[in-house]
């Protein structure tokens, strides 16, 4: 049984089940209590948990981050939310020296098992510190794992997935996703942090899209697809461990790629991407050289027309998409 | 040369006095168009509200020098206006406008004005507290007689930031005021549920600075704590840890439904209000009468009609440009 | 039940004393001879030597519990020991062995022994502080009666991260007991230049929690100390800071060229020495013979001889197992 | 007029140099005054400038990111150390969210121009939290310039022209190189954060290296010159902004190209590099897949052996080259 919710209810039900179903998870971080989160994602959690599961903490984005390294190693499994993605930056040392390490430091003694949830983009008019997509440094932080829920139901079932995994997991929600429908199964029905989805068919050119432009893709797809240009769109949902067989085999399957995120191109997952594709078997396949459309190399402006202009839109998906079916570049 | 603040007043001139008067009338009247702006769509994205707190804000820079330097915070309009902004290129920025004091790429949150020692407001909570320490080592080593004066709020002091800046300004002895502007809560957080002391200036003693607590609704008591803040700063004395107590009347930004307090709470404050409270001291003192207030709230009405009236004539940034002040 | 710490020894009887000393000789013999395999080459990388502060390893974990946790610091052989680790284990890391307590994948700097409740040594200054408030609160979810002392350094107490756990440990109430080993330098850093307290200890009032300062090397007033803080503690009283006071023979690391502190300083603290000092107290009070001292530093000898010999007989980590351990 | 210097004794000229040229620039971090800086690089400055100009700080990494960008917005050309480069973890928000982002968001009303200098890399046998090569994190961040110096000449020219340089710089030292001696422009000599180098000129297979890889791609070339295999080196030494041409002519004359960096594979700059190469004109001249190598996604162990197998080795570059050119993968 399935029914409409929304990305951010989803996340909710998701987040209420499993502290249903596991006394160890609980919920924290700065004003996830009787605010309900700055987007509203644990609404009524506190209401139903109360303040002892459902925690707000003070303003200590490096200390939230210790709290889920120290209480995951002891018996836990804590949730902690840092309230827009940009705050993470404070969390870098405990994320990335201690919570990512620990386990292979101690020879496999330990494990920590936590999941941190964090909202990015841009799009809300937030300007440059309230808007970064930063993904990709912890992709590049062996003992991380990272994931980029783009449907409801994907942020369901991946969220109760990163809860069980006994990893530490960056669970990177997109803050123009939260008011989209879709259809959600019911009940307790977690993902596993290691498959790929392919989100669209298509033969002629494959685009492999994260997060929110999964969603913007397909509206390019549609659009293309009146033009006579069929699209493929995968998503890898689980950033790292990447789940690379279903992305090469679309590429051999369609010779062309399009590879679309959010976050500014330079340094970005785009490249992890075109690396896969380039080392791949697919290589031998491409009848077109390898294309990333991503945000472009500026912080993010204030500007509502600069802002949009930043980031990938469907227009330019489309446009790019058109040209590298047609003119093989 | 050392002032002594003294009377009601602390040594300041009617003149001065109703210059204070004015921008905290402005202050008010800038953030409350802005907000009716904003939910008419002319203004997007979100806004963080200092109606209530205009007393810490005037108080506070009233005691500075124009060439001295100010960090600001997300809550920043007040300080902006008060260094000596103009409110339309202030009104400009929030439209997003080539006009705007940030070429309308920073908005609300990095409202800044170089030209007036203002190196902006920030997104980020306590995010100018470390690099005010930079900025008074900057003063100490060209031996410059200026001081910086960083805001926070209660929230920021629990940011390890805060620690490790008044740490290294107390041992390098600089130049530095901090200003904390304790509004009772963060976001939803009040400072009874997110710090075990009372007084946010209780900490100054972890790094042996002179920290004092004043009503920040009393804007002549900031005054005067600021300025001898700035004079022992300007004298080699080092920095200072000051805690205006206040309140904000208006919710957290855009987004707050505010559940963590009572309507009864924020209606005990605002008969504290800052405003009210100049403004009755200046009468009762003769410096004032009421037609006086009226043509001054006039005058206010009047600026921010230009302003509005600039900033809509103001053009948008050339989409061509947008690569444009990311490297120097 | 609460223990009353009583007499010059704080109620702990012979065979406890014997067994603190016991610590206290392997520790200091485990690091010397560390030190000498470093320079014989059989032990690579770097390390970072307690000898001279083995009074506060032991007179805190002393008063700890089996099941208790700990998170320890760079210089934390001394932690390790004395919550019960084997020094064959503690070797055979050092040796990079696949026998040693993190598969040789750790060294020095990630000592741990997660069996006797030691979460870690870790490489970065304050890196165990904002993890204790975790393990402190998943104590008090989990209603246990255990409680979490982390170390770390005077050097420490000036990040960010001390103030952040502080308070938070502060205002959940959390059963961490802070243990700051203020050897007087971070590095070359001397307390002095470092911070304009004279006390870490100062600073837990910013916390509102309980702040003190011990003899270091007084390994009974450390162990009295941490005894009614675990006490506190358990009993839902909440975090405390404890200061104990102690000092470095060696250099900081195996770089250090000691410019920044003089012979003299160094010969002032021997005189003060914490082995030294409980040896004699146990004498003078007919607790310990000369020939008991003596068969007590044989056995110590033996305890590492063995403990090298073990190291040396385990085989090194398979190469085919390099990629193990990173996730679970 | 030129001598042999090592890579730490360049850097030390390049800050000597500039601290006499211009008052307004000083150095500062922790252990940097009478100690000399962890790895001695400072040695002798204090001495020289004394406490005002060669400053120790206190162990608080967020501060000193912050002291260099207050005092760089205010006049001064601060010179931070972070002593290891894992510890810029903590340093994270003032350096991505202020200093990198500061000039944009204030419409290009300020100038933040201030050089952190850190130095990065294994080998040291330091383990986990002391052996990290960060450097893409940085690449993947508008405002900031990112430089890695693989030669002592490029050590001190580089770090002149980025002390010169109007932004702020994330200067990376390797610490393996420090040793290392090379012949050493005397006086002030600064080079533009603008230019790839070809290291060695070579036919059948480009590699482009980054810091120490460069050193040991070298010595690879030497042994594959012996086998007949012309190998042609390319060091970016900015990696951002990235000077492509030089990259990418050289992968159009070679037709083959192998990317080696000491960090992580994944999420590492070796995937921009591969994205670059695979969307120019160098694509249609590409006679085998763009191959990686670089560090294996694992913290860095402390045993001495696996350390070494983590990272690339000059027996690894061989091999994989020499693959690479005879069987075209
Ligand atoms: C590092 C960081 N964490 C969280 C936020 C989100 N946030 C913005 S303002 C705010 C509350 C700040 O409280 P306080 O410092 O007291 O200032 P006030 O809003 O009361 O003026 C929060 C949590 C942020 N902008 N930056
Ligand atoms: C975050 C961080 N900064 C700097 C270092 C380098 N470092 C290692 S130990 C040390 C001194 C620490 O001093 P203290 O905390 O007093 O401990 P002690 O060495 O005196 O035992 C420094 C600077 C580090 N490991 N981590
Ligand atoms: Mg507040
Ligand atoms: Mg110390």
């Amino acid at each position: 049984m399935s029914r409409e919710l929304t990305y951010a209810e989803a996340v909710r039900e998701a987040m209420d089940i499993a502290m249903e179903r596991d006394p160890r998870v609980f919920l924290f971080g700065e004003d996830v209590g009787v605010y309900g989160g700055a987007f509203g994602v644990s609404d009524g959690l506190f209401q139903k948990y109360g303040p002892e599961r459902v925690r707000d903490t003070p303003i200590s984005e490096a200390v939230i981050a210790g709290v889920a390294t120290g209480a995951a190693m002891t018996g836990m499994r804590p949730i902690a939310e840092i309230q827009f993605m940009d705050f993470i930056t404070l969390s870098m040392e405990q994320l990335v020296l201690q919570a990512a390490k620990l386990r292979f430091m101690l020879g496999g003694k330990v494990e920590v098992p936590f999941v941190l949830r964090t909202p990015a983009g841009a799009g809300t008019g937030a300007a440059a510190q309230h808007s970064e997509s930063l993904e990709n440094w912890f992709v590049h932080v062996p003992g991380i794992k990272v994931v980029m829920p783009s449907s409801p139901a994907d942020a369901k079932g991946l969220l109760l997935g990163a809860i069980e995994d006994p990893n530490p997991v960056i669970f990177v929600e997109h803050k123009l996703l939260y008011r989209t429908k879709g259809p959600v199964p019911e009940g307790y029905t977690p993902l596993p942090l290691s498959k790929s989805e392919v989100k669209r068919e298509g033969t002629d050119l494959t685009i492999v899209a994260t997060s929110l432009m999964v969603m913007r893709a397909l509206e390019a797809a549609e659009i293309l697809a009146e033009e006579g240009i069929s699209v493929e769109v995968v998503d890898p949902r689980t950033l790292k461990p990447l789940d690379e067989g279903p992305i090469v085999q679309s590429v051999v399957k369609t010779g062309r790629v399009l590879i679309v995120h959010e976050a500014v191109r330079t340094g970005g997952y785009g490249g992890e991407l075109a690396a896969v594709i380039a080392e791949s078997e697919a290589f031998d396949y491409l009848d077109a050289p390898i294309k990333r459309l991503a945000g472009l190399d500026i912080p993010v402006p204030y500007n509502r027309d600069l802002e949009r202009q930043m980031v990938p839109q469907v227009d330019n998906i489309v446009t790019t998409a058109r040209k590298l079916v047609r003119e093989g570049r | 040369m050392t002032s002594h603040p003294s009377g009601p007043f602390a040594g300041l001139d009617p003149a001065q006095l109703e210059a204070m008067l004015h921008q905290m009338l402005l202050i008010r009247a800038f953030e409350e168009t802005a907000e009716e702006l904003y939910f008419q769509g002319m203004i997007h994205g979100t806004m963080h509200l200092s109606i209530g707190q205009e007393g810490s804000a005037v108080g506070s820079i009233a005691a500075l020098r124009r060439d001295d330097y100010i960090l600001s915070t997300h809550r920043g309009h007040g300080h902006c206006i008060a260094k000596g902004a103009q409110v339309g290129g202030m009104m400009a920025e929030f439209m997003g406008k080539e006009t705007g004091y940030c070429r309308g790429r920073g908005g609300s949150m990095h409202m800044a004005d170089v030209a007036t020692g203002n190196l902006g407001a920030n997104g980020i909570v306590a995010g100018g507290v470390p690099m005010a320490a930079g900025v008074g080592l900057s003063i100490q080593m060209q031996r410059q007689e200026k001081v910086i004066l960083v805001f926070f709020g209660d929230g920021a002091a629990n940011e390890g930031a805060f620690h490790e800046s008044l740490n290294l300004a107390s041992i390098w002895n600089l130049p530095v005021i901090y200003l904390c502007e304790n509004n009772q809560y963060a976001m939803s957080m009040s400072v009874a549920r997110s710090m075990n002391v009372d007084d946010v200036s209780a900490r100054a003693a972890s790094y042996n600075i002179p920290g004092v607590t004043v009503d920040g609704n009393d804007t002549i008591a900031v005054y005067a704590a600021t300025l001898a803040a700035a004079e022992r700063a300007r004298s080699g004395g080092g920095p200072t840890l000051i805690e205006a107590k206040t309140y904000r009347y208006k919710g957290h930004s855009k987004s707050d439904k505010q559940r963590y307090r009572t309507k009864e709470e924020v209606q005990e404050w605002q008969e504290k209000d800052p405003i009210g409270r100049l403004s009755r001291q200046m009468i009762d003192a003769g410096l004032l009468t009421d037609a006086d207030l009226t043509a001054l709230e006039q005058r206010v009405a009047d600026e921010i009609q230009e302003a509005i009236a600039y900033a809509q004539a103001s053009p948008d940034p050339d989409p061509a440009s947008i690569m444009e002040g990311v490297y120097a």
